[in-house]
């Protein structure tokens, strides 16, 4: 009994000890250890020939300029181009991983293509009425709805207001700025912050933005009361009635209109670029310009006027074709929803259901950067006309509809190559010239044939006008400024928008800016004063409801001593306004 | 037994798709190496030839090989790249810069890759069952080589010299 | 032999956070789940949002972007890896971190008061064909090891390469920027060997408004900031307890 | 950790630090393995019983451990310090010497009502040894040791031809829940096997005859000493093992104690007397 | 019925009894498996720790244990190299809880760091400059020495020494026993003190941050000092508990005042140490990295009486129980000293862990807090339980207290006087 056991014994011992000899264990823990390095599910970056590719960025009308660094085809990597004259090498975090946009998971995956075309075309052989609402005016694209448009019966081109003017921040020497995020993706970051070091900057916001943080002077201005302050600088309020709504002491105030009128010339911005504040330019000598535009077809000329949505009759569209499919100014839909007639068919051409798909019957999935050939209209602040494409990168990843060519084919259009065509029509116009990045060299159109022209464009060359500032004429609009809001008692906090959002379509590494950071405020969440919280029992980090004209939203409240009384600071453009909050 | 068998248990081996002779292409075409495994612009070292670099000759057949015949007729003619295995593809986390060892270090490409450029035939690749390197990274040519031949050069720094 | 560093004019700074996304595209950095948090999240650089702890209107904030500041002297986390993960490179003075190496067991992090170690709670994931758009030139790290700022790496690697084609020892300047650097809007980060007294990083390194973070803890970092304000510059001391003060 | 591992350098700090390291290693391994060896060469030497009984005699407790002339009263104190094997007891050799034992009378001892005939001797595990006229011994076990065990269950004789050595492991007797090893007195050979019923267990062929083999066994009048102090340890035995306290008088003990005390962990009131 | 696997002599429950004492503790112990499993498997993401809380339960834990565990490798220092016979009465019982805390501070270990396969590169490519290295080494080490200790214990088992090989291989490594001991003490000396390093090397966190001799910061000396106090004090606590828990008598009350007497002395010098070393630190150290002590203090809920708590309340108040003998008499005393002092160490761990980690470093950082999660806690219970049962079955089936059958007899002796007494 015992000696087997013993035997069992020395049989085990021996067997371990012959292991150890063999080249088995060993070899086992260093593979264990090598598998461990190609962790299971670990992506190997594709290996291949690095090529560099130029395009313009298309999230916003800004359309920076892009270096791709591509494995193969495939961009990796996004920078600016130094060469660019307007965005100066300069990426928002936005831009910089937009090559990550066509792999985005809440993507849309179906094409209900067909559908959406006999709806539509079935709604208009009554002798419907169709509008298109173009989130980005100014584009080939647009001109191509307004002529689609002008040959459809009772077509009508819908499209956010497009100011008449340019701002030259360049040659401004004072700036004051009611709340206009200047320093957070305002206009062309690039070119903002090339004439930033020229100009004083006076941020007048109740809330420390980031422009204000970065600005010359900050004027913590009462919540509501830039109207006040407008008033005075147009002569229209006494200095002690201003400095009493405002709460800026009347030195501050003083001192304000006199840089604004000796040291000029002088600029005034203000978030939506009001008319009241363009009538403040008018009388400080602002330096604003016309708009300039560049060239397109004769043939096009007769095309569907661009209409304000308030113009529209309500009840009256049978078919609304919306295009988002490139990030523009967004109008809320209960601005839209009465100009609807009864079973109205509601297209859009979109990322995600998350923007107008929400109340749209069919939401057809839009190619999207850097997969979609468009061009991009000027930003506000480029002085001169600019002609440049986004060159797609990368194939579409998934299905794809365009909305152009769904609206041409309904007038039986052929818009195919329009970009073409209006780059032929910028080339016989002859002025300006051509900045291709590869070589960061300019030659004039003259010198250039048609063809090399459009090959330049599209190998992200950018076309720019010679610069020529046409000052404002500064007719339009009035020269008053707007009446001075007075606070309605039911919605006592001023909403504020104190962040340009990060919204649901970005790359999913903008999370290291709001999820994995404390960088930016997720859309989410509102910041109150502890004054504010404390009245509405809420303490930080709660849950909360905001209440505003445009509906009630479940929040998440930050409490910070650094926002005054009577704000909420949100992070979602279109909140903008009067409201209120109360602990959920 | 268990040297002699357990290298098949722990390598699976992968055959390359062509049986190509360096020896044939050396002597007959009288090529270098780097006629073939050229560099690109930025350095970047370019590998396996593609097949039109094989096509501007082998258009169609020049010997009476079976083996060339093979090449032809599944890759040349319907213009499909022949997926070659590589013998001495660096596991992912390590950076190898054949610019800087020929180049600079001015090593022969045999110092490393042996007798290949004289060989009549390509052996298959043997592949780490459980790590999925090749046997001559993870076995034959290892860090500690590398390391050995850098200490002798004093080009030893920091691990990521040669890691990413 | 070189000293790269940093210098970071805090004035500049708006806080856009492009460099974060730019280092995290450069680096293979996925995006943590949701519901991960601001001390989970892998930022090798982390822009925070700091102020002057007054109250509306004496509020005024500031951005100050933390990355791996490369001690120079007694390198905190080099020394307490147990197997010689982290070691700085002393032909360019980065502290360099191996994940193939890296057992995970966080005393570097626990070693390195700026916090600019970050850990891969999670398996890198990134959303179905993402993966292709990874950088070739920098591997992908797993689960469960320590990973940090090494002024792009790849790029330095791509630097020498460049170089070593035309036959040179020494890299181009202009070829290696790290990605933060390039990719900053503003121009408030500039990236430069401290050696050279020529390049400006050197001259910004020298001026009475630059400092750094914790200097008498006696590393060396090689990451300078500079700011006209006074109160900004009070970041360079140790906190100030009491009042809660940091939002970002 | 070895010298052609990547990062190792012959500077101090790695020589101290894995020399402190190999050192350990080396000391632990070269102990174990000692052990090993030494235990694998007791093993050879059948030093298994004489070391199994040491261990257990320095498990006893001190009380038990006491010298035989201290039961005698000759000591006033003293611990055993040869696990009870007077042979080579130097002490015990002098003391004989100058007090020679009385010739003890050939008639039955009769000690608290149990027989103990004085033509044999005692050993302290309750067995006795009796040299017969051929030159052998016979073993068995004394009045008390077949009291506590009264019927054994059952008896695990050794073979004859079967070699056993004194202290060691003579047989084995099961008793209810008790399983005891019944210690030898002499170092012999088993011859022939008896039994509980024969009066005998085993009969020996000593490897050596005369007075000094039997040295270490008790005789004639440290008999009775050792007895009465028996009974004290049977009755601390039986109490700590649940026992009611009855026999304190130094009443007679029944024949079949065991039978007597059904509530008593047996195995345990056995392995106290049995020494084991 | 497993009787004749129990020391012969000793009075322990029925098998029935023992089961249903650890199937609770089995239970724990399967759940907490399954925590640790579940962090093994999903990752680290599965506890409360993040980037800023590197550290949490798990280093406390381990660094508690360990110090904890000392009593076996001080209790063998004194028995074996400065025969202090009378501690052979508990050596054994030692050796096992010695055993469990390392064990389980080593598998604890294993779960916490992100990659375990990758452990033995610590072997094979050591940083000798590391505290930490010097802390794996040593408790690899240490364990080995531990298993090869409790051998004996195991053979000594009823059945397993009848098994002639068995008996003798005990004997035989008990003979050298003492070499192991002397072993032992070396590593333990070392991994206590490294361990004390790990946060003492801490440049970057000058709340942790000590001077001290050579490689060695102070708090190197001050952990070994710790954990040779309070080795014995949990060696009586736990004799103490095994003794109420089976309701028998194990040692001597003598060895009980014994083990007071070491540990009080050893905490005296621990306390007087550290106080030195604290005013060092609050006076020289501290300023001289750019940090004022009343900084640290100054962040709720870690307040001073953190500090007053650890020297005086956990530290000089048990030490002056212990030193005096009139107390000592007292089990009563003996034992809540031991206790307090126990629960002394636990907290120093506890503030160089887990305050060290809280306290900001950045001006703006935040203060941190951190709540463990249910896996992270399950873990810990894990060895807690695995501890109960190992010393449960230990103490069923192995001698741990040698001293326990005498006490037994003795007693015995002492009802029957008292019987006798009552008779007459």
């Amino acid at each position: 009994m015992t000696t087997t056991r013993r035997n069992l014994f020395q049989f085990l011992g021996g067997g371990a000890v012959g292991a150890l000899i063999t080249p088995a264990p060993w070899r086992l823990i260093t593979d264990t250890a090598i598998w461990s390095e190609n962790w299971p599910g670990i992506p190997k970056p594709a290996r291949g020939e690095i090529r560099t590719r130029f395009t313009h960025c298309s999230l916003c009308t800004a359309g920076c300029a892009m270096r791709a660094r591509c494995v193969g085809q495939q961009p990796v990597s996004l920078a600016g181009v130094k060469t660019h004259p307007v965005s100066r090498g300069a990426l928002c975090p936005w831009g910089i991983a937009a090559h990550h946009l066509p792999y985005h998971p809440r993507r849309l995956r179906q094409n209900p293509w067909q559908e959406a075309a006999a709806a539509v075309s079935a709604a208009l052989s009554g002798g419907g009425r169709m509008a298109v609402l173009d989130l980005r005016p100014g584009r080939t694209a647009s001109w191509s709805y307004r002529r689609a448009l002008a040959a459809l019966p009772k077509g009508v081109y819908l499209a956010p207001q497009q100011p008449g003017f340019a701002v030259d921040l360049a040659s401004a020497r004072t700036v004051l700025s009611f709340g206009a995020p200047l320093l957070d993706r305002w206009g062309t970051p690039g070119n903002v912050f090339a004439a930033r070091r020229n100009f004083r900057l006076i941020q007048a916001e109740p809330v420390e933005t980031r422009t204000a943080a970065l600005a010359d002077e900050w004027l913590a201005i009462r919540p509501g009361s830039e109207s006040a302050l407008a008033a005075w600088l147009a002569g229209e309020l006494p200095l002690l009635e201003a400095a009493a709504r405002t709460g800026i002491e009347e030195g501050r105030i003083a001192a304000l209109g006199k840089a604004l009128s000796e040291n000029g010339p002088a600029l005034i911005l203000d978030r939506d670029l009001t008319s009241s504040a363009m009538a403040l330019n008018k009388r400080f000598k602002g330096t604003l310009v016309a708009r300039r535009e560049a060239p397109v077809p004769e043939s096009w000329k007769k095309a569907a006027p661009v209409s304000d949505i308030a113009a529209v009759p309500d009840r009256s569209l049978n078919v609304l074709v919306i295009d988002e499919s490139v990030p523009g100014e967004y109008i809320p839909w209960p601005a839209i929803e009465p100009k609807l007639a009864g079973n109205a068919v509601v297209v859009a051409f979109a990322w995600t259901r998350e923007g107008y798909g929400r109340h749209a019957r069919y939401t057809l999935p839009a190619a999207l950067f850097p997969e979609a050939l468009d061009d991009i209209p000027g930003a506000i602040d480029s002085v001169a006309a600019t002609f440049r494409l986004s060159t797609p990168l990368v194939a579409a990843n998934g299905p794809v509809a365009d909305p152009v060519a769904f609206v041409t084919k309904l007038a039986g259009l052929d818009a195919g190559n329009a970009l073409r065509e209006r780059a032929d029509a910028i080339h016989k116009a002859g002025r300006g010239s051509l900045i291709t990045y590869a070589d960061s060299k300019s030659t004039a159109v003259k010198d250039l044939k048609a063809e090399d022209f459009w090959k330049g464009l599209n190998e992200g060359g950018c076309w720019m006008e010679d610069a020529v500032r046409t000052p404002l004429p500064y007719g339009r609009g009035s020269d008053k400024s707007s009446p001075i809001a007075e606070p309605d008692a039911s919605m006592p906090l001023e909403i504020v928008v104190a962040e340009s959002p990060v919204g649901p379509l970005c790359s999913p590494l903008l999370s290291k800016l709001y999820r994995e950071s404390n960088l930016r405020q997720p859309v989410s969440r509102i910041v109150l004063s502890p004054f504010d919280a404390q009245a509405a029992h809420i303490k930080d980090g709660g849950a909360a409801v905001l209440e505003t004209g445009r509906g009630r939203f479940a929040v998440l409240a930050a409490v910070d001593p650094g926002v005054p009384p009577g704000v909420v600071q949100v992070a979602i453009p279109i909140l903008a306004g009067r409201g209120k909050v109360v602990a959920a | 037994m268990g040297w002699i068998g357990f290298p098949h248990v722990i390598y699976k081996s992968r055959p390359q798709p062509v049986d190509f002779s360096h020896k044939i292409h050396a002597d007959k075409a009288g090529t270098k190496c780097e006629d073939c495994h050229s560099f690109r612009d930025d350095g970047t070292y370019a590998g396996a030839p593609t097949l039109d670099k094989c096509s501007s000759c082998h258009a169609a057949a020049m010997g009476d090989s079976a083996a060339e015949k093979n090449f032809i007729d599944r890759y040349v003619t319907p213009g499909k790249e022949p997926q070659w295995v590589s013998y001495a593809r660096q596991p992912e986390n390590v950076f190898f810069s054949h610019a800087t060892h020929v180049k600079l270090g001015g090593l022969k490409c045999e110092q490393c890759h042996g007798a290949v450029g004289s060989s009549a035939t390509l052996r298959p690749v043997e592949e780490d069952r459980v790590g999925g390197y090749s046997r001559d990274v993870w076995a034959r040519g290892t860090m500690d080589d590398c390391v050995a031949c850098h200490r002798q050069r004093h080009q030893e720094n920091s691990c990521l010299d040669c890691h990413k | 032999m070189k000293r790269y560093g940093m210098s970071i004019d805090l004035d500049r700074c708006n806080g856009c956070g492009a460099c974060m996304v730019a280092c995290a595209v450069e680096n293979n950095i996925p995006a943590t789940p949701e519901n991960s948090n601001d001390r989970k999240g892998i930022t090798w650089i982390r822009v925070y949002k700091i102020d002057n702890k007054e109250q509306f209107p004496d509020r005024r904030s500031a951005f100050v972007p933390v990355l791996c500041q490369q001690c120079g002297h007694e390198t905190p986390c080099v020394h307490v890896c147990p197997q010689q993960a982290v070691d700085v490179d002393p032909a360019t003075g980065i502290v360099g971190q191996m994940p193939e190496r890296c057992l995970g067991c966080r005393y570097c992090m626990a070693a390195c008061p700026y916090h600019a170690r970050y850990f891969n709670w999670w398996d890198p994931k990134w959303p179905a064909g993402m993966e292709k758009a990874l950088n070739p030139d920098v591997a992908p790290r797993m689960r469960g090891v320590v990973e940090k700022c090494n002024f792009c790496h790849g790029r330095w690697h791509a630097a020498k390469e460049r170089a070593a084609i035309a036959g040179k020892r020494e890299i181009d300047p202009a070829d290696y920027v790290p990605a933060c650097v390039e990719a900053c809007p503003t121009g408030a980060l500039r990236f430069g060997d401290l050696n050279d007294p020529a390049v400006e990083v050197a001259r910004d390194a020298k001026t009475p408004e630059s400092f750094r973070l914790l200097e008498k803890l006696g590393t060396e970092p090689k990451i300078y900031y500079r700011s006209e304000r006074e109160w900004v510059r009070e970041i360079a001391n140790a906190p100030r307890p009491g009042k809660e003060n940091v939002r970002g | 950790m070895l010298p052609w591992n990547y990062g190792f350098e012959w500077n101090a700090a790695h020589i101290i630090f894995l020399g402190a390291f190999y050192t350990v290693l080396v000391v632990v391994a070269t102990t174990v393995v000692s052990a090993l060896i030494r235990a694998r060469r007791d093993l050879g030497a059948k030093e298994t019983e004489a070391i199994r009984w040491h261990s257990d005699f320095e498990e006893l407790p001190v009380s038990d451990r006491v010298c035989r002339h201290v039961l005698t009263g000759e000591f006033r104190e003293r611990t055993c310090p040869n696990a009870f094997d007077c042979r080579h007891c130097e002490t015990h050799g002098k003391w004989i010497e100058h007090h020679p034992m009385a010739q003890h009378p050939e008639f039955e001892e009769d000690v608290l009502g149990m027989a103990f005939p004085l033509d044999r001797f005692y050993h302290r595990g309750h067995t006795w040894a009796r040299p017969e006229e051929d030159g052998t011994v016979t073993v068995g076990i004394d009045e008390l040791g077949e009291r506590l065990l009264g019927v054994p269950d059952a008896v695990e004789l050794p073979a004859p031809g079967a070699r056993i050595q004194t202290n060691g492991t003579a047989f084995r007797v099961h008793k209810r829940d008790a399983d005891v090893r019944i210690l030898s007195p002499v170092d012999g050979e088993v011859i022939e096997t008896g039994g509980p019923g024969r009066g005998w267990y085993l009969r020996v062929k000593p490897d050596a005859t005369g007075e000094p083999a039997f040295r270490h066994l008790l005789r004639g009048a440290e008999v009775k000493a050792w007895l009465n102090r028996e009974m004290e340890r049977l009755q601390l035995a039986l109490v700590s093992e649940g026992a009611a306290p009855t026999l304190a008088d130094g009443g007679v003990p029944v024949d079949d104690i065991a039978a007597s005390y059904p509530e008593a962990d047996w195995d345990a009131v056995c392995g106290e007397m049995f020494l084991e | 019925m497993d009787k004749q696997f129990i020391t012969r002599g000793v009075q322990r429950c029925s098998t029935g009894k023992f089961l249903s004492w650890m199937l609770p503790w089995a239970v724990l112990l399967a759940f907490g498996l399954l925590s640790a499993g579940l962090c093994l498997i999903k990752g680290l993401n599965q506890t409360n720790m993040d980037n800023r809380f590197a550290f949490g339960l798990w280093i406390f834990l381990d660094l508690t244990v360990i110090a904890l565990g000392a009593g076996a490798f001080f209790t063998g220092f004194l028995l074996y190299i400065l025969k202090v016979k009378e501690l052979r009465a508990v050596i054994n019982s030692a050796v096992v809880i010695g055993l469990v805390c390392y064990s389980g501070a080593v598998c604890v270990l294993a779960v916490d760091v992100g990659q375990p396969l990758r452990a033995w590169f610590t072997f094979w490519y050591p940083n000798v400059h590391s505290m930490l290295t010097e802390v794996t080494f040593c408790i690899s080490c240490y364990l080995t020495v531990l298993m090869i200790e409790y051998l004996p214990i195991v053979l000594k088992n009823r059945q397993l020494r009848e098994v002639p090989s068995f008996l003798l291989f005990e004997h035989e490594l008990h003979k050298l026993v003492y070499v192991l001991a002397g072993v032992g003490t070396f590593l333990s000396f070392f991994h206590q003190g490294s361990l004390g390093g790990l946060y003492g090397v801490l440049r970057g966190r000058p709340f942790a941050f000590r001077e001290g001799l050579a490689v060695w910061p102070s708090t190197f000396f001050l952990f070994i000092l710790s954990a040779a106090a309070v080795g014995p004090s949990f060696i009586l606590l736990t004799t103490w508990l095994v003794e109420k828990i089976s309701r028998k008598r194990l040692v001597r009350p003598e060895v009980f005042r014994l083990l007071g007497r070491i540990s009080g002395l050893l905490l005296a010098v621990y306390t007087l140490a550290k106080s030195v070393d604290t005013l060092i630190w609050i006076n020289r150290t501290s300023p001289e990295s750019g940090f004022a002590a009343w900084q640290y203090y100054s962040w709720k809920p870690f307040g001073t009486w953190i500090l007053f708590a650890e020297i005086v309340l956990f530290g000089l108040l048990p030490a002056l129980i212990l030193l005096t003998p009139r107390l000592r008499l007292h089990t009563g005393w003996l034992v809540s000293a031991a206790a307090l002092a126990c629960f002394g160490v636990a907290l120093n761990r506890f503030v160089m862990t887990v305050q060290t980690l809280a306290l900001p470093t950045l001006s703006f950082d935040p203060f941190l807090s951190y709540f463990p999660s249910w896996q992270e806690v399950g873990t810990f219970l894990a060895v807690v339980a695995y501890g109960v049962l190992v010393y449960s079955f230990s103490f069923r089936y192995f001698n741990l207290f040698p001293e326990e059958r005498e006490l037994k007899l003795q007693m015995a002796a002492q009802e029957e006087e008292a019987a006798l007494a009552g008779r007459y």
